[in-house]
């Protein structure tokens, strides 16, 4: 059983899977921190912006139907902003009653809505695309040249690793709890909602033991190789003249974002 | 290697009430990896099947249709019942899965727990359920092990206690997956005596083959996604070929 | 797909640039002191077991147990991870689930991961820790017990602060998102309680020795009751008031100027300063940010040195 | 069942320089479970030797002393130097240790990183680490593997990249644990092969009876904390009541 469906990652042999992770890293980040600080109803800002991510897919090959399908994740999450359409005092556009409400949707709640929308809908594809074109050993990779702690970066590194084995085992205790979930037909099955989480809990702490006991050997078998409390890792990557200048362009893209986006 | 993935027929006893039919079953994963192409079988009561076959020739694959965890296209009848939505549960009473490793198997902190869970979601009564704990246990030789706790045992231990975890649900069939790997020869002898002794139709997926030789009186072959031998133990292992042709070895 | 995001993941977005790097900057002094903590307390073996033991939580979040109507109970895990791993280590295993959730799944953002970190992975370790903290030498029955309420508390705490910084940012309204998130997380966070209290009780059964003095799980000081146990009153005490009068703690925030009721420019924390083109939104959120950034600073630093000398003495 | 555990005398082949020597090794586990009782053994150059014996009997914990992993009571001496807490380092970098599961030895995200760990904490410079990698990938024919995730493999790929993680070390003396469990007959042959081709000392051990006759001239019989038997492996495969005695069977 593989959890290969974890992976990410889309093999291509594009200018964007060959940048360096740390230009990919930073030019996300400072894409979706410059989406946060455009002001609401920016529309010349969240066109260019959208633009530039355009052309990051372009130059991603992957495909805009790629991030287009993956980005609408963060969707439902919507509903929790949707009370600033009632919310903020603006001219009515709409008026409606819903259960025991009167709602009335203001021009100004519409655009404070579907602005924290659109920015949402662009930052997350952004980082569908880092995620996408960066193997994510790499991605950790960078994450330690940007001085992201040691330890965390190495929890992230095992988590990573041990992801699929322990899912792989979730998902075979979970199978193993499903074949034995019977029933005879005639009779109540299935027991108490108490008891089926306590068979959950079972199954939690049953994977906590297994875990822990790995993370055992896993520490001989690291001992065994000469670790003695201090990991030293080669890191692989050297920014080349076209990172640099990706990283330029980039970062010049984003400020005439914001500038338009003030107009 | 182009192998030629005709279904070689050998001699097979006749029989009636058929415990186990499978006809023309095809799956595919999510991932578009086609792990059955077209597998029939059919198992009599009583029959103790070997189900053998190279690493991903899809033994696993099969055996988690027979109780309708995976679900593909063709026909699963159990005891002449055909498996649907509706009659899963009821499926699942009467197919006993026991997997590879144990540890999937037993997640509760006692034995007890862990026998007495299929009965308990059957909605058995607590008598019932007592009494079914305690004949799969018999049955398994280890009823001294009642309280003890599952994470404590030795493999060989587990793999037994595996296997009254389903018996307590009076299986019909008893579908084994890869049972002997990682035993010890003394585990491994006391599992071989214990699959001898239950009186019970069984189908076990090994690449031991000794086991297969010394047990099992049927075996069926399977490579990529087919079936592609079923027959008699005794001739399968003499065809060399056939046993070449598809990554195995005579014991 | 097992793997599905629960509503607390904050997306990018959602958060005001203010609110999102005033959680990031608590969120990171928090680690820092978890950090040089756990460098301290654990041995070599800390690596691969803070490893192995994020890849048990992320794991973990997917055993489910099917509660009614097509529903199903999970675990957050918060809770858990610090009662088995101390409270520091196991803030430090949040980080990292949350990180690789936000980074690989996009559940969650990036740039307001410190709330996601706050919200899911720090508060939730301390409430959760601190509670079961307390029953030190109590009996296992109430150690158990209060787990659970703890387990309970720590989602609810996890919700409560999600709907203070959506509401905060402008993005939802108090009156709405706050019932909103606590009701659902009450349902949650029953799940997160049965399936933390029957783990715990698994690991006493089979390991004791894990839970038991000279664990990881009781490395964590006397103090982290009074940690757990304050924040833990703040939203007992918090989700009355807000329920009962949410328009009127909307009046207060807005009169001390932490939001602006919705208007187009939300900020104006410094409104007279401003520069021709970036506007004066800009310019008073980055501001406003290296204030809080100051500030929040100084209280962790004097909070994590404080209980450093605690723990030394 | 009373076995007298008085060590057998088997007839072993002479040899000068010793890669390996293990005198009266005691340990305890800290629950208290006394599981080595005065274990002496010796492997000369180029030995390949099995270790067998029922589950507990002590075979993983030797292993782990071979390299100061558990520190018992006794000697362990690795080419002539004898293991303290000071040449750990450099004992660990003479004696190879794979372990059962390859999941737990390759636990770095890519295969270049895992192999590289060992020469790394070597503190080797990066050209030397990037050779070693290059040879010890070449050895188990896994170069093109290098910059593949860990978790993509198959069993039998990552029980070669394990091998490869203690080759890169360039160790005298190679230790492997059940290196065949819950291998297909395919994938065990290929390790069959690469572990015969390996030109350096190793002790493996093993409940792969037919691996032992196939692979290993001498074979060192363990139970319950001692080694009972050290010879020839055909003539102890010839001693049934030994074989019997300790839970083994003939192939
Ligand atoms: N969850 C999955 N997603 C995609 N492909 C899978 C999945 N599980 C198995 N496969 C593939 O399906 C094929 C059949 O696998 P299966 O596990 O049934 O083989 P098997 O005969 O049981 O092998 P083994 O002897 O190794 O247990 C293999 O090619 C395998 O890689
Ligand atoms: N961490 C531990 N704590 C306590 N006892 C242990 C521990 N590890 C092993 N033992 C016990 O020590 C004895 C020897 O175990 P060991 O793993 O060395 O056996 P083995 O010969 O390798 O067996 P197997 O063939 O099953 O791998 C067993 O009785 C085992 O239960
Ligand atoms: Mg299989
Ligand atoms: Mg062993």
């Amino acid at each position: 059983m593989h959890f290969d469906a974890f992976d990410r990652y889309h093999e291509k042999d594009s200018f964007l899977h060959h940048l360096d992770p740390r230009v990919k890293v930073v030019v996300t980040i400072v894409f979706i921190v410059s989406n946060a600080l455009l002001p609401d109803a920016a529309w010349f800002g969240f066109l260019f912006a959208w633009i530039f991510l355009l052309l990051v897919n372009a130059a991603s090959k992957l495909g805009v139907a790629y991030t287009l399908k993956r980005s609408l994740l963060a969707l439902p999450f919507a509903l929790i902003a949707i009370t600033v359409l009632f919310s903020i005092p603006g001219k009515p556009v709409l008026q409606f009653h819903f259960l025991m409400w009167d709602l009335t949707v203001t021009d100004m709640g519409l655009l404070r809505f579907v602005s924290i929308l659109v920015r949402s809908w662009l930052s997350v594809q952004m980082a569908i695309l880092l995620v996408a074109v960066t193997r994510f050993p790499d991605l950790i990779h960078a994450l330690e040249h940007l001085r992201v702690p040691a330890i965390l970066t190495t929890i992230i590194a095992f988590l990573y690793r041990y992801l699929f084995v322990l899912t792989d085992e979730v998902f075979r205790l979970l199978r193993a709890r499903e074949a034995r979930s019977a029933a005879v037909p005639g009779t109540r099955s299935g027991g108490g909602v108490l008891w089926r989480a306590k068979i959950a809990g079972n199954m939690a702490g049953q994977l906590f033991l297994r875990s822990y006991e790995r993370s055992d050997r896993i520490y001989n078998a690291m001992v065994a190789r000469g670790y003695s409390g201090h990991l030293y890792t080669l890191n692989p990557h050297e920014m080349k003249s076209t990172d640099y200048f990706a990283t330029a362009f980039a970062i010049v893209v984003i400020f005439v974002t914001q500038i338009l986006g003030r107009f | 290697m182009p192998v030629t993935h005709l279904k070689k027929q050998f001699s097979l006893p006749e029989c009636s009430g058929d415990v186990l039919t499978v006809q023309d079953l095809h799956f595919s994963y999510p991932d578009g990896h086609n792990a059955l192409h077209g597998v029939s079988l059919k198992l009599c009561e009583g029959d103790k099947v070997a189900l053998v076959g190279p690493n991903g020739a899809g033994k696993s694959t099969l055996m988690l249709h027979l109780n309708g965890i995976l679900n593909g296209h063709g026909d699963v009848e159990v005891a002449g019942q055909r498996l649907t939505r509706d009659n899963l549960p009821a499926i699942r009473s009467m197919v006993g899965l026991v997997f590879q490793s144990p540890d999937d198997q037993l997640f509760s902190p006692t034995v007890f727990e862990d026998v007495a869970f299929g009965p308990l979601h059957m909605g058995l009564s607590e008598e019932e359920v007592r009494a079914r704990v305690d004949s799969a246990l018999e049955a398994v030789r280890m009823s001294a092990y009642r309280d003890r706790l599952s994470h404590h045992l030795s493999v060989g231990e587990k793999k037994r206690i595996a296997i009254a975890t389903v018996l307590s649900m009076k299986p019909s069939l008893l579908v084994l997956d890869e049972p002997s790997a990682g035993l010890d020869p003394r585990a491994r002898r006391t599992l071989i005596n214990l699959l001898r002794d239950l009186p019970i139709t069984m189908l076990v997926s090994t690449h031991d083959m000794k086991l297969v030789q010394e047990l099992f009186p049927r075996t069926i072959v399977m490579d990529e996604g087919k079936v592609v031998a079923d027959g008699l133990t005794i001739e399968i292992l003499e065809d060399e070929a056939l046993l070449n042709a598809h990554g195995l070895e005579k014991p | 797909m097992l793997y599905s995001p629960t509503p607390m993941h904050i997306p990018d977005g959602f958060l005001a640039i203010t609110i999102s790097i005033f959680c990031w900057v608590i969120s990171a002094a928090v680690i820092g002191v978890a950090i040089s903590r756990t460098n301290k307390s654990l041995g070599e073996k800390q690596i691969p077991l803070m490893g192995v033991m994020a890849a048990f939580i992320f794991a973990a979040q997917m055993i489910n147990f099917p509660v009614a109507g097509g529903t199903s109970g999970h675990l957050l895990g918060g809770a858990l991870a610090a009662i088995v791993l101390g409270p520091w280590a196991g803030m430090l295993v949040m980080t990292a689930v949350i990180a690789v959730q936000g980074l690989l799944f996009q559940d969650g953002g990036l740039v307001v991961m410190g709330a996601n970190i706050l919200n899911m992975g720090l508060v939730t370790a301390a409430v959760g820790y601190g509670l079961y903290r307390a029953t030190k030498n109590q009996p296992k029955g109430v150690r158990l017990a209060v787990a659970g309420v703890a387990a309970w508390l720590s989602v609810m705490t996890g919700a409560l602060l999600c709907s203070i910084e959506l509401w905060l940012s402008g993005t939802s309204q108090l009156a709405v998102v706050f019932p909103a998130m606590m009701g659902v997380h009450a349902l949650i966070g029953l799940g997160e309680a049965l399936i933390t209290v029957s783990a715990l009780a698994f690991i006493m059964q089979t390991r004791p020795d894990l839970l038991g003095a000279g664990s990881e799980s009781a490395s964590g000081s006397s103090s982290w009751a009074w940690v757990g146990g304050l924040i833990a009153l703040v939203v007992v005490l918090f989700s009355p008031l807000a329920s009962a009068d949410p328009d009127g703690l909307e009046r207060v925030a807005i009169n001390m100027g932490f939001i602006n009721n919705g208007l187009s420019a939300p900020y104006q924390i410094i409104p007279d300063y401003t520069i021709p083109f970036l506007g004066e939104t800009a310019l008073s959120t980055i501001v406003a940010g290296i204030v809080g950034v100051i500030v929040v600073g100084g209280v962790v630093f004097l909070i994590g040195r404080g209980l450093k000398a605690k723990s030394h003495s």
